[in-house]
Parts: C-alpha cells; structure tokens; sequence
C-alpha cells in the first residue's frame, strides 16, 4: 500500500515538470516499473487514478503508460551481469518485503550469482522511474 | 526522471524544525546525542521524530532499546511511535543483518525512505547522521530544506579537525549552524570551547565522559 | 574500460602482506592501531606503507605527526618516507581541507591513488579504514587481491553489533580475517572476547582505555 | 611525469583484453583524455612509447588514438552543468597540480558555478579511460 506515496510521485513530478516547461497539455507519460521492487499494479494503477482526481494535473489518466522494466544486475567483482527473475534462491517473504520498500536491502538478502558478492549493481529495473514527459506548449 | 525528489519536501512540510546530529567523525557520541535530544524534546511534551540515516553503523534502535517494532503501511509507511518518538531507520528493512551499501546506494535508499515516510505533524525531527560528509550528509543538505546542524566534537584534536572541516562546507552553503557540542571531557579544560573562539559559532558545553 | 583496474595488482604485487585495520563503527581506535602497528613493524626492521583511506576523516598524518613532506613523482608516485613508513594519504592533495566526496568519487579516488602508487617492496602495507562498510571497504576486498583484514572493536555493544556484521560479510567472502582487538577496556571484564568465543575468530586481546 | 603509470595501465589493459578477447591482432586502440586531469599529452605520449617498446604489445604505437574529453559537470543541487573550461576563477598552480594526481579533490577546490555548492558529478572528462579496443581473432 505505500504504492501511493510512489503514485503521488508521480503526479507531483508531472505537474511540476509541464510548469517549468510551460506545457499546457500532456500527451503522455511513460512510467518505468522496475521489476525489483514488486510494484503492486494494482494497487499503483488504482492509487494513480485516486491521485489523477485529487491533484487534476494537465494528462489523462490513461495516457499515462506503466511498462514493467526487466531487473538487471551487475557485479562489480567478478563482472557477471544477471536478470533479477533467475536469482536460483527465491527471495523469503519478508526479504521481499523490505526491498518493497527500499530495494537497496537487495545486497543484505542478494548475492552474486556467480561469485555470490553483496557488491553489485543495479543496472536496471529498481522502482519506479519516469521515462518521458511529451507535452505542447 | 526521478519522481522522489519532488515529493520529499511535502512529506517534510509539516515538520516544524529539522536538525541533523552531525560531525564528521565516527563514535564521538552523534547517536547518544541525538537519542538523548529527541527523548528530551519528547518529554518536554513536542512531537519529535527520530531518523537513523547512519546505514552502515545504524544504532539508534539499540541506544533506545527499540524491538519488535515496526513501520505500518498505509499510503506511504508511518514510523512506529516508541517512547513517545516516531522512529525510522534501514534496520527495518535489512533486519539487523549486514547491509554493505555503496554511496550510491545508501543515497537512492535515503531517498526511497524520505519520499515514502509520513511523519505527518511534528515540532522536530532529528537526524542521527553517520560520520563523514559523504552522501548522507550531502544528500540531507541537498533534499532536506530546512535542515539545521548540530555539531558534535570530543576533546581530540583528529576530531575537532575534522568537525571544522564539516563546519566550513557548512558555512559556505550557508546551513544554519545550531552549534557545537563537546561529548566526553575528561580534563577541566575544553579544547573544543577554545579552539571555535575564533570560528563565530556557538559552542553549547561539554558534557563529561562517563 | 578502466585501465586502472588492470595495474593495480601489478603495484602491489612485490607487497608481502596487506593488512586492513578496520572494524565498522567510527572513533573506536583503527586508526591508533593502524598507526602503532605500522611503528612497531618498522622498529623490528620491515619495510612498512602505511595507507590513510579514510578520505572523510583522514587521521593518520595527524597521529605520526607528518608535516611537510609529500610524495615523489616518478613514474608514479612514491610515498614519502616518515617514521620510517612510507605512508599514502587523501591529504597530500586535499592540503588538509574539507573534500566532501560521495562514495563513487571515494571509490575513484581509491582505484586512481592504487593505480600510480609506487610502493616498491615492502613487508607490510597496513591500511586504514574508515567507519562502515562503504566504497571504500567494498573496493579494498575488491582490488586488493591478498589482502587481510584486522578487525578493531570496543567494549561498546553498539560497536560490537557493526564488527559483527562486517565479521560476517568477510567470512561469507573468504577474506582473510587475523582477529579481533578489543580497545579502549575499561572494566575487567571483556565482553569482546566472550561474544567472539563462538564466532571463531582469534580474539586477539585487550588495550586499555588510557 | 605520472604520466608514466597511467600509460603503463593503458598498455597493460590492451594486452589483457586482447588475451581475454583472444585477439591476434590489434587495429584500433582509442583513449580518452579527460580535461579534468590536464595530462601532459607530450609526456604521456613519450611513456606510451616506452611503454609499447617494454611490453610488445599486440597493437603498433600509431594505432594507439588519442583523443581530449571535453570535462562537463553537473551540481546535483541545482542541476546547472557547466565545462571545466568555463570555470571562472583559475585555479591555483597547486590545485591543479592536485587534481592532476586525484581528479576527484576537484571537489575540494571547486565549486558549482550557479549555486557554489561542492556536490557536482563529473559527467566527462575525468581522466585516462579506454574508448576501444578494434581488432581481429
Ligand atoms: N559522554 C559520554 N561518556 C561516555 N561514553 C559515551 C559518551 N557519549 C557517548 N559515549 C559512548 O561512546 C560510544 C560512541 O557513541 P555514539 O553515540 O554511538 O557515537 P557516534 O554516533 O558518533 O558514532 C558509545 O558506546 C556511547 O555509549
Ligand atoms: N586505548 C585508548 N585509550 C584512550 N583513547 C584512545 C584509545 N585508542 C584510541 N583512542 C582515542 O580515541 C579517538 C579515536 O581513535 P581513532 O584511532 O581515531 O579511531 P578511528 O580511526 O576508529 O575513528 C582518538 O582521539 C584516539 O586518540
Ligand atoms: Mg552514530
Ligand atoms: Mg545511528
Ligand atoms: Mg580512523
Ligand atoms: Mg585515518
Ligand atoms: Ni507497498
Ligand atoms: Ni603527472
Ligand atoms: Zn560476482
Ligand atoms: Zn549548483
């Protein structure tokens, strides 16, 4: 459920973002959900929608495009780069949890698939990310 | 486009004072100081918040006997309320096991923590901040708008040279300095009180090692 | 492609033993010990580096004493000799001023101030770490392929929960760990020694608070 | 004149990809040169050969490609991105002798054009970095 504060983010970003450029209308915008932070779609479309009433900003709620973004991950020892889906172990529920809310935790519950060392990066699909903000003046 | 850097100044809005416990040095007493500062201002019947920013060595939870407790999720997550302070800190998520995070990393989770965080209503909010002046202090710097620092020093010279060197970063960008604290006196005289004479900061006491 | 990385073994391959002094938490002694033993290896006749890598609180040139000297350029640069160590700092380029630095710009720093030190032969090259398990612990075990750690803690259970952690990431890495020094005793009792009793490591003794 | 070891790195980095790579032969090496670090090319040019004559690696000299980066920064405060170049104030002799050897104390001696805060990124133009390796198996 703290889906909503991410959603809020977004409408925030969005309002903020088309005053500075001075856009009057928004086509679109692409929203990243990084794979590793188990978003809730659910939840998130629905909080987006609760948020697009509250704040009214200048984009219709279905012109804004979530596209779930693939996790990849780097190490920085042994140089192996690995999808967040073929992590061999499966994450227990509550490790799944905390990276919920701040993926970071990833390097106390994850290792390197090869070398197994907490020291990687994430290259990819953290959290939530906007992509694009298309709009006209 | 980050989307949680525009929503962390309304998670703070209704904080009324936000002071980082700072100093550049580690074990100079940060974490005593700022456990002691927030349960004083909590007994003194404010509301008071209590951030753990120091992801490597957090402690806040051990010095205030924190256990079992943890943050409920309700639009955001709200801090548990523990002797009277609303508490956060990463040992909620990485339960007390090691968390070796790089600076970028403890940077992206300070920012995941303050953009989800619903402190609501508060007169003070104290950061417990780790030792150094790297991304956890930049980013408070950066992000936190109005926060203010209260620094803390020993009687050790390596310590008082390195809090000066925070103070002068500080000074240039022109944070407000609450002042300087010295923990752990040993001796009558107060190296630390002497040596900011000069430094046109106010120097708040000592308090003696025990 | 960082070139860097691809040298930094080849300055420290005529290095017999890397020691890092570190141990989590901050102002618990790992730069006095780092120092001491670096002394007292060179007063037994080896050829010891001593490596100042705590770029937020650089304290060993404050310890030895060292003024006035700085490093050689030749090919590289070789560490001035002092005390008979030849010791590597942060402070021969920051001149002893704030450099606030985040953890990626630690972390090259590290690798940059690795790739060009010519530290020759030497018997010993102790490393000073700072607090945490940041840049720049993470890139120590990264790069520096033998190296060795020696774990510093306090009668403080607070520094004795973060030592711990470190503890357990070094051993799930197979790095090297001599042992754990308990510093700053002041009981009789050594609650360090008693809580390594089943962590197996060598517990290396007590320094009393002086 | 430490030219010399980041020269030797440089050398030492083709022969190991070109190993790694299993490559006989080595057409193209391309190097950056970071602004930032002010390498004295006349130097550095004279350490490559010395360098390529120490240890014969796969590549002639002349297809080793020098090229100056530009060094462009970015305050993570305000965002303002500004050149090295356009720096107003000069820096002293010993700065930048400095950040010669540490690019990064560029931190401790300089400061944001727009709002003088000390927390930029360095974008580019750093230091030595190696663009590509062309060659054949
Ligand atoms: N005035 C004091 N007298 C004696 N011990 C102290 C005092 N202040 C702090 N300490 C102890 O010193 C250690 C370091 O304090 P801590 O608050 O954790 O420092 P920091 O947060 O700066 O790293 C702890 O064990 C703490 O209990
Ligand atoms: N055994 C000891 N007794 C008394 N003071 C000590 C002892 N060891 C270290 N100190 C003091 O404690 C402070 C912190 O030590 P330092 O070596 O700088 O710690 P660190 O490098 O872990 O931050 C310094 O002022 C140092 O002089
Ligand atoms: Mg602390
Ligand atoms: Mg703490
Ligand atoms: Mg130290
Ligand atoms: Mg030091
Ligand atoms: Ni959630
Ligand atoms: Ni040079
Ligand atoms: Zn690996
Ligand atoms: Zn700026």
């Amino acid at each position: 459920m703290h889906e909503w504060a991410l959603a809020e983010s977004i409408i925030v970003t969005v309002m903020k973002e088309s005053e500075k450029e001075k856009l009057s209308k928004v086509f679109k915008v692409t929203v990243k959900i990084g794979e590793l932070q188990s978003i809730e779609l659910d939840i998130f479309k629905f909080a987006l929608e609760n948020m697009v009433e509250l704040y009214k900003p200048p984009v219709d709620l279905e012109n804004i495009y979530l596209e779930i973004d693939r996790c990849i991950l780097k190490c920085k020892v042994c140089g192996n780069i690995w999808n967040y889906r073929d992590t061999p172990k499966e994450l227990a529920e509550d490790e799944k949890e905390a990276i919920h809310f701040v993926p970071e935790v990833a390097h106390t519950y994850m290792r390197c698939t090869q070398c197994g060392s907490p020291d990687f990066e994430i290259l990819q699909g953290r959290g939530v990310w906007i992509d694009s903000i298309e709009g006209e003046k | 486009m980050d989307p949680r850097l525009n929503i962390i100044n309304k998670r703070l809005g209704n904080i009324n004072r936000i002071i980082a416990v700072s100093g550049g040095k580690g074990g100079i007493g940060k974490s005593q100081t700022a456990a002691a500062l927030a349960l004083y201002l909590a007994s003194q019947n404010y509301r008071v918040g209590l951030l753990d920013l120091d992801f490597c060595g957090p402690s806040s939870h051990v010095i205030l006997g924190i256990e079992g407790v943890s943050p409920e999720e309700d639009m955001g997550i709200i801090p548990p309320l523990v002797n009277g302070i609303r508490f956060m800190s990463i040992t909620f998520f990485s339960g007390g096991q090691p968390s070796p995070l790089r600076g970028g990393e403890i940077s992206n989770a300070i920012i995941e923590i303050l953009a989800i965080t619903r402190w609501e209503s508060l007169d003070f909010l104290i950061v417990d901040m780790p030792p150094g002046t790297g991304d956890p202090t930049l980013d408070v710097i950066r992000l936190m708008e109005r926060v203010e620092f209260l620094l803390v020093t020993t009687p050790s010279r390596v310590a008082r040279e390195v809090m000066k060197k925070e103070l002068s970063v500080l000074r240039e960008l022109r944070i407000p300095v609450i002042g300087v604290l010295e923990n752990m006196k040993i001796k009558k005289d107060s190296p630390a009180g002497e040596a900011l004479a000069g430094l046109k900061v106010p120097f708040l006491g000592s308090i003696d090692f025990d």
